[in-house]
């Protein structure tokens, strides 16, 4: 394992210093690992509260910042932050329209979020909403399951929902609008190398150098199936089609077309995995209304891809065009 | 040693799962790494490591107060799934221990199931969806058992111990259907579940260090 | 060799279709391998051209809009464009007021735009300044040489000298501007790992699981040392001590801190870098006026980082938050 | 054969050159890896690939419209340092041959030398520097010296080819002051340069084509 740390078990806490101090407009609880937006909380306005385990930068803590979220918590590496960070990120970013919370959807996260928004309440009465994200179609859905673990799709549900925020919107439709991006929108990744954790020391799984792993997640896990490494093309049409055909996505939609690098993929490749992408798209007659090409949530120094396609109504496309002034997304501001 | 649990047993007990989880930190992690994310060993040492020091600089009176102090530890310094699982589990056993000094071998077999029961819950998971509960449902059952024959709680720990071994073993062949495990399917089957090995240390503890 | 990609070959002309269809308001000349600006030629705007080997994105495609470059041209990967991309990027961009030629010194690159600059001017007779990128320490300066490498700075000459063009200033003022910047930064890289050529196949050079490479340039070129793994303090003063002892950076200083990835490497690490560098600046009495911690300047997949710092004055600092809108830089627009 | 050059036998001989560099391709791409950027081989391969397709689409009538046609499309098609510098070499070969259908050996020699003497005005390259410019200067002065002593072409080729892998050879122990492996500084000793690989392959291209 090479990376560049110091000691293996303090890499979040650490990071979080390198955070304070390359971006003034934010700051930082140290003790609770928390990122809040400089002016949290805002009178009036809902507060967007998101977190998950660490090693999917700029997820969470790039995402703070007007138009996006309030406050991010930060787990360790890989694993769910605990209710007493969420707690005090909630009553902190609560401007009195109450906080919604947007959880991934993993047994952990979603078991520390309840804890944390009951106990919250509890102590001091904020109202809290959540949405869960579960657009991972490389898990089979069932009731009897886990479930489907959120992954891209959490990324647009933060901008979109920290949009409607902004404009003053009220808890029930911040959520609302949340939820719709939760719902129409699904992903599928790849990887070709696993990745790390830190205090490990060594690869998740290990893939050989003519394999990849198909269906794989965000936490370095190993995915649904191994395969020969294949072209470009087939890779894109193996992430795409199941994404489609899921949904499903009909001629005739517009889509938020999102291709998201693992955390070690150099941008020429995700752009040439774009084109492909959109030219599947094309055939199917879906349009492309918007786009968004780079390493969003990552999995440390994964190899991969992700392909995450969201339907999108005016309504949407116009709240995903509205500023947003955060480390890593950052347009109109 | 009475038969009846001291808080001062319930701590050596907890230190010795705290000793177990250092020794087996790399095994736990590397059972995660096969159907998870890597992460068990360390997050249940980083737990266990602020229990011990919890428990040093503030020692519980009751039972009661060890098994809140215990899981809201774990509750705060874990994280992920075992962090609320295995922090509902003592609060849950301290709450049914209650305040009084030493508690009886039965009443310390209720405090594990009214535990068992926070983590299903909590979880919903039923046995045979490979998670910590394959091995706390039979170890719970198998001190309840001994107990109530009136066998000595050293035995009756020793076999819960053995019930707990045996169930983390039984989850190999499971497909796994709730947590992490789950995203892989057909894929989990073979492999060991990290939380029942855990659950196997927490009672193979108890049967060192209360009897 | 495990890549995104289809034909090795082809790899450039694959990625820009990708850009084109992500970036509507560029503009890609496929014969050419150039990105523009849809809006180019900016009557009485001094155009801006910059270009290289591929491999290093978003440099420099990602830096084409207002604000920044009026066109990229893309060599193949880590080889430089060859003069007829530039003739055609320089005469397309001509809005009357001239061209600069952003150049970062390596020999091909030089004598590529060097042949462009004569033939452009002969054949159109459009005004052609150019500024020479060398700031990479790790390369000892010498007139008998070909000189230090053009690295990270290029980065910020692209943002600074396209602020001051989009001011209207004319040609030998951005071309000041620009040459200001070239010197007075400075950087100096380290990589984890090599990376491989698409049509090379493998890696490089290799790295044993306890080594690293100091000093590496942008091309996957090995380094001046390699030296045993080492915690990210160390690694640290080892980048930023170079570079504070060549310029003289001096107490009292103002420096934008550039900490750049080289395209395998997780934000997450180089947030922790950030704040070793940020500390160590402290310690020498320098001021960190403005920061950029990201992968903007890459070499493929490796695996490592580079530290840049410039000194800047108030009017670097205005012209660095100008507006800008970028594929990979953006803010105020 | 004629002991005069004729358009055909250049085409000749770059026809063999084209066919080398695919068959070393490799090789150049790992000389160039271990003190450059991995990159040579393949420059020299679209190259020369382009300028085999330009040849046969478009064949040149004299010596100077091959040189031109030959250095236009390295110019165009190759980048890099070896792009204008090998591109630079047959503009000023096929400037020296001139219109012309046939050259003498003195003319072809005086040729390579007008070539050599653009590599260097373009690249400011001195011998000892390691890099093309290594092998070129050597071969130029035995083809001069064997054409200056009236011996037959094919003797002064194969003296020049001999000349160029020499240089080649000799690159080995240099320390790099031009080019990428300038860069390595101590490091680039011991590596044998790229580019002056590429030039006696150019050289041994003659020697078997124009014989
Ligand atoms: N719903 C659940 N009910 C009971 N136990 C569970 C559940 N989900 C996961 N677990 C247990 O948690 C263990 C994983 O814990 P850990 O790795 O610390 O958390 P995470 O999965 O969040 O990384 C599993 O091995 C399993 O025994
Ligand atoms: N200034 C120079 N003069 C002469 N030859 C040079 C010079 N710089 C580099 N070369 C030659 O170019 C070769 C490298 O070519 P190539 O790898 O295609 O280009 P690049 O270095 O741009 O990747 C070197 O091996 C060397 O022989
Ligand atoms: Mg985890
Ligand atoms: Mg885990
Ligand atoms: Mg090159
Ligand atoms: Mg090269």
């Amino acid at each position: 394992m090479k990376k560049l740390i110091n000691d293996p078990a303090q890499v979040v806490q650490d990071a979080l210093f390198g955070i304070e101090a390359a971006h003034t407009d934010l700051r930082v609880d140290h003790p609770n690992k928390l990122v809040y937006r400089a002016d949290a909380p805002r009178p009036g306005k809902v507060g967007l509260v998101s977190g998950g385990g660490s090693g999917h930068e700029p997820l969470h803590a790039g995402f703070v910042g007007p138009g996006m979220l309030d406050a991010a918590c930060a787990g360790e590496i890989f694993t769910s932050p605990v209710p007493d960070q969420i707690v005090a990120a909630t009553k902190h970013v609560d401007g009195g329209a109450g906080v919604l919370h947007i959880v991934k959807n993993y047994t952990g996260d979603v078991m520390n979020f309840e804890m944390a928004a009951e106990l919250a309440s509890a102590e001091t009465g904020v109202q809290v909403s959540s949405v869960l994200v579960a657009d991972d179609v490389a898990v089979q859905d069932s009731l009897y399951t886990a479930g489907r673990r959120g992954v891209g799709v959490t990324v647009l549900v933060e901008k979109i929902a920290g949009a409607a925020a902004e404009e003053g919107r009220p808890l029930d439709e911040v959520t609302a609008i949340a939820q719709q991006v939760s719902n129409d929108g699904r992903s599928m990744g790849l990887a070709l190398t696993s990745c790390s954790v830190p205090t490990a020391g060594k690869p998740t799984f290990d893939l050989a150098e003519q394999e990849m792993e198909l269906g794989i997640g965000i936490h370095g896990e190993p995915g649904r199936e191994r395969l020969p490494l294949a072209p470009a093309t087939e890779i894109a049409s193996m992430l795409v089609e199941p994404v489609l055909a899921d949904l499903p996505f009909q001629r005739g939609d517009a889509v938020l077309a999102f291709v998201n690098g693992m955390g070690g993929t150099p941008l020429i490749e995700l752009y040439l995995m774009y084109h492909e992408v959109a030219r599947i798209l094309t055939g199917h007659g879906i349009t492309v209304a918007r786009s968004l090409v780079g390493s969003y949530i990552t999995s440390l120094e994964m190899a991969g891809c992700s392909v995450t396609l969201l339907r999108v109504d005016e309504e949407l496309i116009r709240l995903w065009d509205a500023p947003v002034r955060t480390p890593a997304l950052r347009w109109g501001a | 040693m009475s038969s009846d649990i001291t808080v001062s047993d319930l701590t050596g007990w907890l230190t010795e799962f705290g000793r177990l989880i250092k020794a087996h930190k790399e095994e736990l992690t590397a059972l995660d790494a096969a159907i998870g994310d890597a992460d068990h060993g360390t997050n249940m040492d980083r737990g266990m490591t602020a229990v011990a020091e919890a428990l040093a600089a503030d020692p519980p009176q009751t039972p009661a107060g060890l098994g809140k102090q215990v899981g809201m530890t774990l509750v705060s310094k874990v994280g992920g799934a075992s962090g609320p699982l295995f922090g509902t589990f003592f609060l849950r056993l301290g709450a049914a221990l209650g305040e009084a000094t030493e508690v009886t071998p039965d009443q310390f077999a209720a405090g594990l199931s009214a535990g068992l029961a926070g983590v299903v819950a909590r979880g919903k998971a039923e046995p045979g969806d490979k998670t910590m509960v394959d091995a706390l449902t039979p170890a719970v059952a198998a001190l309840e058992s001994a107990v109530g024959q009136d066998q000595p709680l050293a035995d009756g720990l020793a076999a819960a111990a053995q019930a707990a071994a045996d169930g983390r073993d039984a989850t190999v062949p499971m497909l796994a259907r709730k947590g992490r495990a789950s995203y892989l399917g057909e894929r989990s089957i073979g492999h060991q579940d990290p939380g029942a090995t855990t659950v196997a240390l927490l009672l193979a503890a108890a049967a060192t260090a209360m009897s």
